[in-house]
């Protein structure tokens, strides 16, 4: 691993954030990123934050066009409410703070405490709770699914609707329409190892991959002899379509877990088209990289968003992050 | 009779941190085999940062030391580990009140109470966070606060049981069926913790 | 590996960046990647090209402000000459073409039948060789250095230039002085796997690291035992100083090989800045991410150039491609 | 006396193609201990497209078969040896001219006026790629066109006698001293064509 000692790897990339993004204002010492030019005058402010570890995900989404500030939490482990109190009371221009928060319970308890206390100095929050991971079935007895993917389009989505002045209400109207429009399943080709631990959190031989993993290193659901690219595309594509039954064009992203090469990851794309297409799917557009990732972790995983015109126009809309740019 | 005071608590705390910091390597790898492992680093981060805090502001009631040290885990801990020791220990503190010594049963009373108003785990939008659940480590550890009193030792092999069951709470619980037959973290940290304040128990009675 | 089998993966790749971005003309089956409104009118085309294998570089770096066409060759083999030839005929406006080469054995021989096709078919073409890695030695008996990060850096600034109206020879000129300003050196935690090979190019047990690789999982020139974030910043930055020694503020590329992780990435790059600082090199700006890559080795590569006024406005011009965008 | 038309030609390149197929996977491994694993998997493409053009276009003069041959390897292999192998065949064809049958000591001149031809390989800038050195393919073959006359066995064992020398030219001289103890891809490749021309011959010759 390239890091120090595991105990300073989150502040160490803070800095070095600090140092490439002249844009951004970085507080190291309380973990938090925020644009420099918050608060935006009768703009809804979007926090979000989680374990770090999923980088771009969600400090190079921090900027005009997303979100207001990040908080990353040590690797894998939601940040504490301390930073979300913070990156609120920057952010909030009196038109009040969305806090976007993936389904885990950290995540949950943390934003949850976080927004009592925000509340309690005076600035209102709203809060979204992004569950798109198919492979874990929603139920009463568990936690319920997973935030991946879909965290991506609800924060480009809804900061779109808050550039264009939407109360927070609104704001938050949309962003629960994107979790709910979209879905995910994930593949993992290797395991992923963490700084704390060093070796990897789960044994996955080369030539097995495991179908329906997360972002943490959390082992999936299956396990199966390796499957060609095409094969993967159509087990994956169909498990969120399964779910999902869109009737309207999907936004696709083909994500990478972080140690997948581009040129698989193009070329997984071209299989995802393919079935896609075979389902009489229609694609609105789609993002190809490595933008919800962990850490070293060699896999892809498929996230679709069901848009109408109202979210295609908001998604096309001009975004200016270190990790997602576009327009104007 | 024992009674306890702030010195006991900060003593307890202290214990605890050695506990977690001597088995932070175990804690990571049970949470490796079914979470995202690092409940050892997050508690070992989490507890010498109660330790250094208490060293430092010397909180003088028993119910001051226990809020200190839940704010301090909510602050420094993250995760789900985090919110739900520290809210435990936190409201455990509060219903102490700034008595200077309590007994053992307004203890065994006082954790009961935070452990039924740890209710913020289930402020999920209803997606079955809203109950403390089967690894609950405040449910645990309100249950066995028995072992205090009786000063028997509960420490190590908490969790153990748990391997016959399948997890229905945090992220072991996407395993579905393939989380049987491994050990809980949260419920093996639980079992040090209780563990820690039975051994300052002892230690306490026996100088007493 | 996320593949169908090693001969489809190039094309597969192709067929995927084209679904993914409809402002890319992606010729599959000859192998070329065209910025859609090409020819543009009066301006100089610029064409590079490669091995594939180092995604995004070359198709992900076409577009408005950077290249004219990528020419993508099997993984870590130059492509061939009809390529060329055919993305040169594709771009030229009648202003000329400008090929950016790395140095190569393969690549500048395949360049070199390329220009001499391309000027028989009326396409004047000139050409710039990239030669900025330090860690192999330039000597009459090598081929000399290798081209790696500085070709992102070659790319980006001549083509603001050709984007600006420069003819031909100046456009040339500006990019052989990026390149004369510009030096590199790279490192690998870990070896690459080609597609073609399936098992690594070579043994680097965990817990050890080779200094002064390449782009093509060839092995360095050293192996050492794993050494500190910091410790890797000190060796690398002061092995590119001792070449390069700037007098002026530098560009600097903190590049990962493909499978390090951004949050490494960014901790990595907060030692390059305190090494920078420390030696008193003034940073002018400061790009951080998977550019240049090597499929799924994990590793880095720091690249500096030294900038005058000119090539730094040049750098800051706007950009507009799937892996480089900024400005306006 | 042994006289060499279009047939034989196509045979060689057949052969080759055979001679590469079968040792792809070794000539690969040796590119991956010095260089970056492809000469294998660069060559079978190479002389699989050379066998399907020279099926299909059947071109009737030794010169034509060999300047086809190497403008195919030049339009699919890429690479370092792509230009140098295309090149040498291409300019070994052009100089037989379209003579529709060659001697033995026709080739040996033709291959050694190709080879002093095959100086696209020095325009790199000056860097050191202006001439074909050590490892060239071409050179290689050239000065083993002996071989062919006396119809020994040039395959198989070529290039095992750089491994005490250094790399100065390709990937392999980025290695400096580690190259040493290594067996060149590209001489090893050179021996394999060599090697095909000399059974090519023996197969002639015993069927004349
Ligand atoms: N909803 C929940 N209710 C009760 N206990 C939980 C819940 N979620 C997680 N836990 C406990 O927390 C432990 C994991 O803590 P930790 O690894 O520190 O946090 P995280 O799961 O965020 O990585 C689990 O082993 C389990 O005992
Ligand atoms: N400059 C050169 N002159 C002569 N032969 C060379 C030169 N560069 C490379 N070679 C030969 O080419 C071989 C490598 O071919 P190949 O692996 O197909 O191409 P690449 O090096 O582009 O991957 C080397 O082993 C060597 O024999
Ligand atoms: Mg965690
Ligand atoms: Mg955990
Ligand atoms: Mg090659
Ligand atoms: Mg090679």
């Amino acid at each position: 691993m390239l890091i120090n000692v595991a105990e300073t790897v989150v502040a160490d990339a803070l800095r070095g954030m600090a140092a490439a993004h002249p844009q951004l204002t970085v507080d190291v010492e309380n973990r938090v990123v925020v644009r420099r030019d918050a608060p935006v005058a009768d703009k809804v402010g979007l926090v979000s934050g989680g374990g770090s570890g999923h980088e771009p995900l969600h400090g190079g989404f921090v900027g005009p066009g997303m979100l207001s500030a990040a908080c990353p939490g040590e690797v894998f482990t939601s940040p504490v409410p301390d930073q979300m109190v913070r990156a609120a009371a920057g952010v909030d221009s009196g038109q009040g703070v969305l806090f976007v928060v993936k389904n885990y319970t950290g995540d949950v308890l943390n934003f949850d405490m976080a927004a009592e206390l925000a509340e309690d100095e005076g600035v209102r929050v709203a809060k979204v709770v992004v569950d798109d991971d198919v492979a874990v079935t929603d139920s009463l007895f568990t936690a319920g699914r997973r935030g991946t993917g879909a965290t991506l389009f609800v924060e480009k989505i809804a900061a779109a609707a808050a550039e264009e002045g939407a109360p927070l209400d609104r704001v938050a109207a949309v962003a629960r329409q994107v979790n709910e429009s979209s879905r995910s399943f994930g593949v993992a080709l290797s395991a992923v190892t963490t700084p704390a631990k060093g070796s990897p959190t789960f044994d996955l031989p080369p030539g097995e991959l495991e179908l329906g993993i997360g972002i943490h290193g959390e082992p999936g659901r299956e396990r199966r002899p390796m499957m060609t690219s095409g094969e993967i595309a159509d087990f994956v594509v169909d498990a969120v379509l399964e779910d999902l039954r869109p009737t309207r064009p999907v936004l696709v992203l083909v994500n990478g877990m972080g140690a997948t090469p581009l040129l698989e990851l193009y070329g997984f794309n071209a299989e995802v088209q393919r079935v896609l297409s075979g389902r009489g799917v229609a694609v609105a557009r789609t993002l190809v990289g490595n933008y919800v990732t962990s850490l070293d972790m060699a896999g892809c995983s498929v996230t679709l968003c069901q848009v109408d015109e109202e979210l295609l126009r908001l998604w096309d809309a001009p975004v200016e992050t270190a990790a997602l740019r576009w327009g104007r | 009779m024992l009674v306890l005071d702030a010195e006991f608590f900060r003593r307890w705390m202290s214990a605890a941190a050695a506990a977690v910091d001597r088995e932070a390597g175990r804690l990571t790898e049970l949470d490796s085999a079914i979470g995202d492992a690092d409940h050892g680093s997050n508690l070992q981060r989490g507890f010498a940062a109660v330790a250094a805090v208490l060293d430092k502001e010397q909180p003088a009631a028993p119910g001051a030391v226990l809020a200190l040290a839940g704010r301090q885990l909510i602050s420094t801990v993250g995760g789900a580990s985090g919110p739900l020791y520290g809210t435990l220990l936190r409201r455990t503190g509060k219903a102490l009140g700034d008595e200077a010594e309590v007994t053992p049963e307004r203890l065994a009373e006082a954790l009961r109470a935070g452990r039924r108003r740890g209710g913020a785990a289930g402020r999920g939008e209803g997606r079955g966070q809203d109950d403390a659940g089967r690894a609950d480590p405040g449910g645990r550890r309100a249950r066995r606060v028995a072992v205090v009193r009786r000063g028997a030792d509960g420490g190590g092999r908490g969790g153990a049981r748990d391997r016959t069951l399948q997890a229905r709470k945090g992220r072991a619980s996407y395993l579905g069926e393939r989380s049987i037959g491994h050990q809980d973290p949260g419920a093996t940290s639980s079992a040090l913790l209780i563990g820690a304040l039975a051994d300052t128990a002892d230690s306490t009675e026996g100088a007493a």
